[in-house]
């Protein structure tokens, strides 16, 4: 082998706290290497050019590359040396910034370090095999997962695309949160007013199928080639013949359950359909509250049903679909406003989450769209509204910003001076976040224009107090402690994984952070790719996102798997496992483990043998790990090539 | 080059390329400082973490072995970590049978998010591995021990570690 | 030769001592349950009434010895253009082996003819071989076990062939024979008095040991019989059926004397080194393309017992590749017993 | 009829369906018995029964791959069985079991102490008897009598499957399993004691006068790989050859370690060690670790999955470390 070692300065992020012409001087006494540079950046244009020329020049067969992280740049380097007429898997990098540069401060010990973690890369390389992909067909179908705003972009962009696009929903509507806002910020426009027809569209395009009140059981299979078993959860209603029309609706005794997609401000019926733009528009029964269930007698909605959809005996149903990528647009939930005891949310009826006032402020909602306030159904006129709960409060383990609620809240005050003229809103606010178009100046009309008063601080708590919530707080640009006298008190609740998204996450073998949000590949370069294959996110299941935003990831991800969809045939990542079937004893422990059923047993000769079918292997290596006799290696990460960076290590 | 002598010791890791080299790389973009004895082996899930990599690293003569793979639930290979688990567990309850202190292997689990976890656990391990100094070899073991072993004299003092 | 010499064995550990002032000297001593052969130093219990577990062969012919180091470097014009120095050494240090059995050290007469043969005359071994000199120690009859056999192989409990100086165990001590010059050497040592009035206690001990071992069974036909068998897939699989193939057999024995050759290269320097190897593992004849014609136990112990008893006396004048030790046998985890099979295979030829 | 009669004949019967019934008989002198491959009637009235059988004939049932074979089990090799079933190694139709209770074995390493106590050689046995108690040995010219319960394996004193876990014919009553053990084994307990430097002295001592036979592994009836063991390769190379304690003692943490959750603890890898090097006690420390961890013990259910190769979500006895 001749190998080529080049020591980037990666400007002076790596040289910074590196000599990295000693690293590669030092290279040049390693075995096999007959050629080592520095290069001021390895991934720019000149730099992979260098590299190219040096393969020609020095007729190398093998390069390493020290530089950054190989999650970052590997696949870079890698079509480089391939340009370069290199098998690009006769490439290894030494990561010597992020584990390097970028955490010590000590030159020589870096340098050193840095020579160790060279040393160990050749070494690999040394034992590394030209490896090259199989193909293998895809299913050109999508499935979105979560029919928020985000999930109906990406279902809409993907079936304009021509792809067959399955979009499950948990709950019975798709329209998600958006669909329970008055208006939107900083255009004051009516949300279902813009989000209703996109919804229409969804129902009424040829190349979705919905699945709503359905949720995700169990995902198998790989990238092109996913089975997705999907829970239709009963409703109790035939919905094939469900015309929508809510006359169960009407007669149904059960009317005061907390309705869920109020906010639970207000009461909905057993049998029900939450709003009247919902989409699909058919109803569902709950079985905790239906009298029928709970009771085992009423049936009137049954009796009064003109289709006859009514069907108490309906169970769960699992359909399997199959699909090439998924998108996950799962969205999020609100902050539990009781965990802040202080501020009586929950305990009392009139402090009240942000989305709830929405619902108050909605002509569809339980008010019919006058301010009236929960507890005695009187009109405000002191509003208090608190941001950042729930949000920046390393207390409560949640530091982080939910990115929304500053500019929501302006809305709401600007809404609520619209709705009660003599009205008056207050703010506490930490401070405003407002970085959009249009966004400062939104909240400069709330201020200015519609006359809410900004108060810098916290609050300290709200108590009841002869018909009136008082808030205490502090203002800390006057330096003073302040006291409103509130007819309501509404709280920016901050934005948390949606219920269930760790779940969601294991099933889709995407990561999530500690908070339940999904990880994306890269936070810059690839925020809607996932570390899995085929799976793209959409929306605030990755984080907080506000409307366009969430729009813009849905369209995003559509490009992605449109992008994905474009070839006919896929490349596998040769990086599998192998079996040699000269040393297998057929023992079928490989098969127990494999997460991915991706071995098989076969005959060969009369004698059992394991077969790793190349498509369905990830590359994990945990069969090359449990294989005792080292019969099946993962290629690329063989036990010779571990042993070769643990022995380099160890020699010295 | 090997370790800077007197400065630091050999301390081999191995990480699962998706959470906890991610991690790695994470607490490197955040200027996350550590100590810099850690040399860190990328392999592709600590599912593919064999033990016999960590006691031979160990019995070859390295003074301290990490292992960190994604957390329990969250592998990108869905199982691998469990297994390995399993395995590193049954690994860390063997090694000081053989005479390998075994606080000179830890196995934990850090996502791609958590570089100040990362860097927490470096920077505890290597201080571990400091205090308990160079690894004792099983070429350089003492005479004097030899010959308790030969009359049979071990284990006769206190310093019990249980197995 | 010279005169039969005594030593009390109070005096023997100032004869070890001058021994070790100038050489290494090997004795057996006992370890866990084995007994091996260790350098000698003061205070060591040497053990000289049983036969050591392991016999002394790792002295001339090492477990595992390296045949050279090689160091590359590079041409710092072109570091594409390796430079490589070997360094090889075939010296040995001086070592007496002290208190094998007889057998142990004729042991070495079978590898002789193969290591000091004139076609590829082994260094290695030759250098090992002339700086060491045995003092072996004849059995008396309580020392005669059930696996011994070497009267079968043309020896005997006092033979001194491949021995230097024979010790005979006497009341108080020891008779010492000298066998070569280089023995001889070793007797004139102040520890060591006349033995002349020990001599006929001495020659009685040989013949009570021999006497012990009985009448040994004619195996001259072994080698045709061998031959005759070696087709004989059932005779074989009969005979190695409870074979599991280790190599406690060879290993152990003081004949076996195959080897491997691996390479260990370390970054830009390397080892060549010969190891022993047992035909019993499957990896001894296991060609690179994964070919094996020595597929299973039965080929190979049919290898085994064919190579001791018929292949090597057929090529070196009807000397038998087996000094009788019965290690094999005592030492095999299965009882596998190779006096059996010859006496199988001379069966079968016979009809 | 006498059990062992009753045994004979029940082999009998079945032996024209079988290519063979492995079993023991008379070895080279009378301490030491052997395994006999029974194929013919002839053979089978060599078969013998008792505490000489130290053997663990199970050890050799997955090289008769696709042929059916008969195997006499004493309780401990009964385990060994189902563990290579439960591991696919072998194939249930293809084995007939014969089982009888079993009352323990000697270690031939305790009884060669014992004779050596007594100045003679354990390679000089004229005669062995046995009465169920105790164990009678006559070599150099006097008898030694040393009770079956001093000389007996570790394994035998707190056996608790005296009778085969699994066996198609039995002969005999089943009797009962013996106390389970109060401490751990002396080997162990000693290893326990010491700190682990002295530990590492243990194992270097120990391990230098291996001579790398690999009878211990292949006397294993687990060790499955043998002939491609990566012990002994180079793909993978993860020994040299070395005559070095170092690599010698890899090799037993290979062996142990691919043991792990899988070893019956039948003692033959320290059994078939021709240097007596104490390396049952790497096994036995291991299955106590899975014993703790996982409550488990090998080959006593076919139908279960060997503790390494299945997890649970939520591990009872893992702690993990908090950083």
């Amino acid at each position: 082998m001749r190998i080529g070692v080049f020591i980037c300065h990666c400007g002076s992020n790596i040289e910074g706290t590196v000599d990295t012409a000693t690293v590669a001087k030092a290279s040049l006494d390693f075995p096999e290497v007959v050629y080592a540079t520095d290069t001021m950046y390895a991934c720019s244009e000149p730099g992979q050019d260098g590299i190219i020329q040096a393969i020609k020049d020095k007729n190398l067969t093998g390069v390493v590359v020290a530089s950054c992280t190989p999650r970052m740049h590997e696949p870079t380097f890698r079509r480089a040396v391939e340009r370069a007429g290199l098998n690009r898997y006769m490439f290894e990098m030494a990561n010597i910034r992020e584990h390097v540069s970028w955490i010590g401060k000590d030159r020589e010990a870096n340098t050193n370090k840095s020579v160790d973690l060279v040393r160990i890369a050749i070494e690999k390389l040394r034992r590394d095999a030209p490896l090259s992909p199989s193909k293998f067909s895809i299913n050109k179908r999508v499935m979105v997962i979560g029919g928020g705003v985000a999930g109906i972009q990406a279902a809409l962009d993907c079936a304009d695309g021509g792809l067959q696009v399955v979009l499950v929903e948990r709950e019975s509507s798709i329209g998600g949160k958006m669909a329970k806002l008055d208006k939107t910020f900083p255009t004051v426009d009516c949300s279902s007013c813009i989000l209703g027809p996109k919804m229409v569209d969804v129902a009424q395009h040829e190349n979705i199928t919905l699945h709503a009140y359905s949720e995700v059981d169990a995902i198998g299979g790989y990238v092109g080639n996913f089975q997705v078993q999907v829970k239709k959860k009963a409703t109790y209603v035939d919905w094939t013949l469900c015309t929508g029309c809510g006359a169960c609706m009407e007669k149904c005794p059960s009317k005061k359950n907390p309705d869920r997609f109020n906010e639970k401000i207000g009461p909905c019926t057993s049998i029900n359909i939450p709003f009247p733009q919902a989409i699909p528009k058919k109803a569902v029964i709950d079985p905790t509250t239906c009298r029928q269930f709970v009771k085992g007698k009423c049936g009137v909605c049954a009796k009064v049903c003109p289709t006859g959809a009514i069907k108490y005996d309906m169970a769960d149903e699992i359909v399997t679909e199959d699909v090439g990528a998924i998108v996950a647009a799962t969205g999020y939930d609100l902050f539990d406003i009781s965990k802040v005891t202080e501020y009586g949310g929950g305990r009392y009826p009139d402090v009240i989450t942000g989305l709830q006032y929405e619902r108050l402020l909605s002509a569809s909602g339980p008010t019919g769209g006058h301010i009236k306030r929960p507890s005695d159904g009187k009109e405000p006129k002191n509003v208090v509204f608190i941001q950042c709960v729930g949000s920046r409060d390393k207390s409560l383990d949640r530091p982080y910003c939910s990115g929304f609620c500053c500019m929501y809240t302006a809305k709401q005050a600007i809404l609520t001076k619209d709705h009660i003229p003599d009205s008056q809103s207050y703010v506490f606010y930490m401070d405003i976040r407002s970085p959009g178009k249009m966004y400062d100046e939104f909240t400069r009309r709330a201020m200015e224009e519609y006359g809410a008063r900004y108060i810098r601080g916290r609050v300290a708590m709200v108590y009841p107090k002869d018909g009136k919530m008082i808030v205490r707080g502090a203002d800390t640009l006057a330096g003073t402690q302040v006291e409103v006298e509130a007819d309501l008190v509404v709280l920016a609740a901050g934005a948390e994984a949606a219920v269930g998204a760790p779940k969601l996450a294991e099933k889709l073998r995407i990561s999530y952070d500690k908070y339940g949000f999904f990880m994306e590949s890269h936070p810059k370069l690839k925020p809607v790719e996932t570390n899995t294959a085929g799976v793209y996110l959409a929306g605030s299941c990755q984080g907080p996102k506000d409307i366009p935003q969430s729009v813009g990831q849905g369209s995003a991800a559509a490009a992605k798997v449109l992008a994905l969809f474009s070839k006919d045939m896929l490349e596998s990542d040769p990086q599998i496992s192998r079996v040699d079937i000269k040393r297998c004893v057929g023992c079928g422990k490989c098969i127990i483990t494999c997460p991915f059923k991706a071995i098989k047993e076969v005959e060969f000769r009369g004698q059992k043998k394991a077969e790793v079918i190349e498509t369905v292997c990830q590359g994990c290596g945990l069969c090359t790990s449990t294989c005792p006799q080292g019969a099946i290696q993962l290629s690329h990460f063989t036990d010779n090539q571990i042993l070769a960076e643990v022995n380099a290590l160890c020699q010295s | 080059m090997p370790v800077l002598t007197g400065k630091e010791l050999r301390i081999v890791g191995f990480l699962c390329n998706w959470c906890s080299y991610g991690g790695a790389d994470t607490a490197g973009v955040g200027r996350f400082g550590q100590p810099t004895d850690l040399r860190i082996i990328r392999v592709p899930c600590s599912g593919r973490i064999d033990p016999l990599f960590i006691a031979k690293t160990l019995i070859n003569g390295a003074d301290g072995v990490l292992v960190s793979g994604c957390h329990p639930r969250d592998c990108h290979y869905a199982e691998g970590n469990f297994y390995a688990r399993r395995r590193l567990e049954v690994l860390k309850r063997f090694l000081p049978i053989l005479g390998i202190d075994p606080g000179r292997f830890d196995y934990t689990w850090v996502s791609a998010s958590e570089g100040q976890r990362w860097q927490k656990v470096v920077t505890v391990f290597t201080e571990q591995i400091h205090a308990l100094g160079p690894a004792p070899r099983f070429d350089a073991v003492s005479a004097d021990m030899l010959a308790k072993a030969a009359a049979g004299a071990l284990g006769q003092g206190g310093n019990r570690v249980a197995a | 030769m010279a005169a039969v010499k005594y030593i009390a064995s109070d005096k023997l550990p100032d004869w070890l001592k001058s021994l070790a002032a100038k050489s290494r000297v090997l004795v057996p001593v006992a370890e866990g349950g084995g007994v091996v052969f260790r350098p000698y130093a003061p205070g060591c219990r040497p053990v000289f009434d049983s036969d050591a577990t392991a016999p002394p062969k790792g002295a001339v012919f090492p477990a595992c010895q390296e045949l050279f180091r090689y160091e590359q470097g590079k041409d710092p014009e072109d570091p594409g253009k390796p430079t490589l120095k070997l360094i090889a050494s075939t010296e040995a240090e001086p070592t007496v082996v002290f208190g094998a059995k007889p057998c142990g050290a004729r042991g070495f007469l079978i590898f002789d003819r193969v290591y000091i043969g004139k076609k590829f005359p082994d260094p290695y071994y030759i250098a090992a071989r002339e700086a060491t000199v045995f003092v072996t120690m004849a059995c008396a009859a309580a020392n005669v076990e059930n696996t011994c056999f070497c009267h079968w192989v043309g020896s005997g409990p006092a033979d001194g062939s491949g021995s230097d100086v024979l010790l005979t165990p006497v009341a108080g001590g020891y008779t010492a024979e000298a066998v070569t010059d280089k023995g001889a050497a070793l007797l004139e040592d102040p520890a060591l008095a006349d033995g002349a009035a020990k001599a006929d206690e001495a020659a009685a001990v040989k013949a009570a040991a021999r006497e012990v071992l009985g009448e040994a069974p004619d195996i001259a036909a072994s080698p045709a019989a061998l031959l005759a068998a070696f087709d004989d897939a059932d005779f074989w699989r009969d005979q190695s059926d409870k074979c599991v193939s280790c190599g406690a057999c060879t290993y152990l024995c003081p004949t076996c004397y195959c080897f491997t050759i691996t390479d260990e290269p370390k970054g830009m320097s390397g080892r060549r080194m010969r190891s022993w190897d047992a035909c019993m593992h499957f990896q001894f004849t296991l060609e690179a393309s994964g070919h094996n014609p020595r597929p299973t136990k039965a080929h190979r112990l049919k290898n085994r017992v064919g190579h001791k008893f018929s292949y090597y006396p057929t090529l070196h004048d009807g000397l038998v590749a087996c000094c009788g030790c019965g290690r094999c046998i005592k030492s095999c985890p299965v009882s596998v017993d190779i006096r059996e099979i010859v006496q199988n295979a001379v069966a079968r030829a016979k009809g | 009829m006498s059990r062992l009669e009753e045994l004979k004949t029940r082999i009998k019967e079945a032996l024209p369906g079988l290519e063979c019934v492995i079993g023991w008989q008379k070895g080279y002198d009378p301490l030491h018995n052997t395994p006999l491959f029974m194929r013919t009637d002839a053979d089978v009235d060599k078969l013998e029964w008792g505490p000489l059988n130290v053997h663990n004939p199970a050890v050799y049932l997955p090289t008769f791959t696709g042929k059916k074979v008969g195997v006499v089990v004493k309780g401990c090799d009964s385990r060994s069985v189902v563990e290579l079933l439960q591991e696919n190694l072998i194939n249930r139709d293809n084995v007939v079991i014969f089982g009888m209770p079993c009352t323990g074995v000697i270690d031939l390493s305790k009884v060669k102490a014992r004779l050596a106590g007594a100045g003679v050689s354990a390679g000089t046995v004229t005669a062995v008897t046995d009465d169920g108690k105790t164990v009678s040995v006559t070599a150099g010219g006097q008898t030694t009598a040393m009770p079956l319960a001093e000389v007996r394996a570790d394994k035998c004193g707190r056996c608790q499957f005296p009778n085969a876990v699994l066996a198609d014919a039995y002969v005999g009553d089943p009797i009962a399993p013996a106390a389970p053990a109060a401490a751990a084994d002396a080997d162990l307990a000693a290893l326990d004691a010491m700190s682990v430097p002295e530990r590492m002295a243990f194992w270097r001592y120990h391990m230098e006068r291996c001579i790398r036979c690999y009878a211990c592994r292949n006397a294993c009836p687990m060790c499955v790989c043998r002939d491609h063991c990566i012990a002994q390769s180079r793909e993978p190379h993860w020994l040299t050859q070395d005559d070095t304690a170092t690599e010698k003692l890899m090799f037993q943490v290979v062996h142990a370690l691919h043991l792990a959750g899988r070893c019956t603890e039948c003692g033959e890898c320290q059994r078939a060690c021709p240097m007596d090097i104490p390396v049952l006690a790497l096994k036995k420390h291991l299955n106590r670790t899975i014993r703790d961890l996982f409550d488990y013990q090998a080959g006593v259910d076919p139908q279960a999955i060997p503790p390494l190769l299945q997890f649970k979500l939520e591990e009872d006895n893992i702690k993990e470390r908090s950083w």
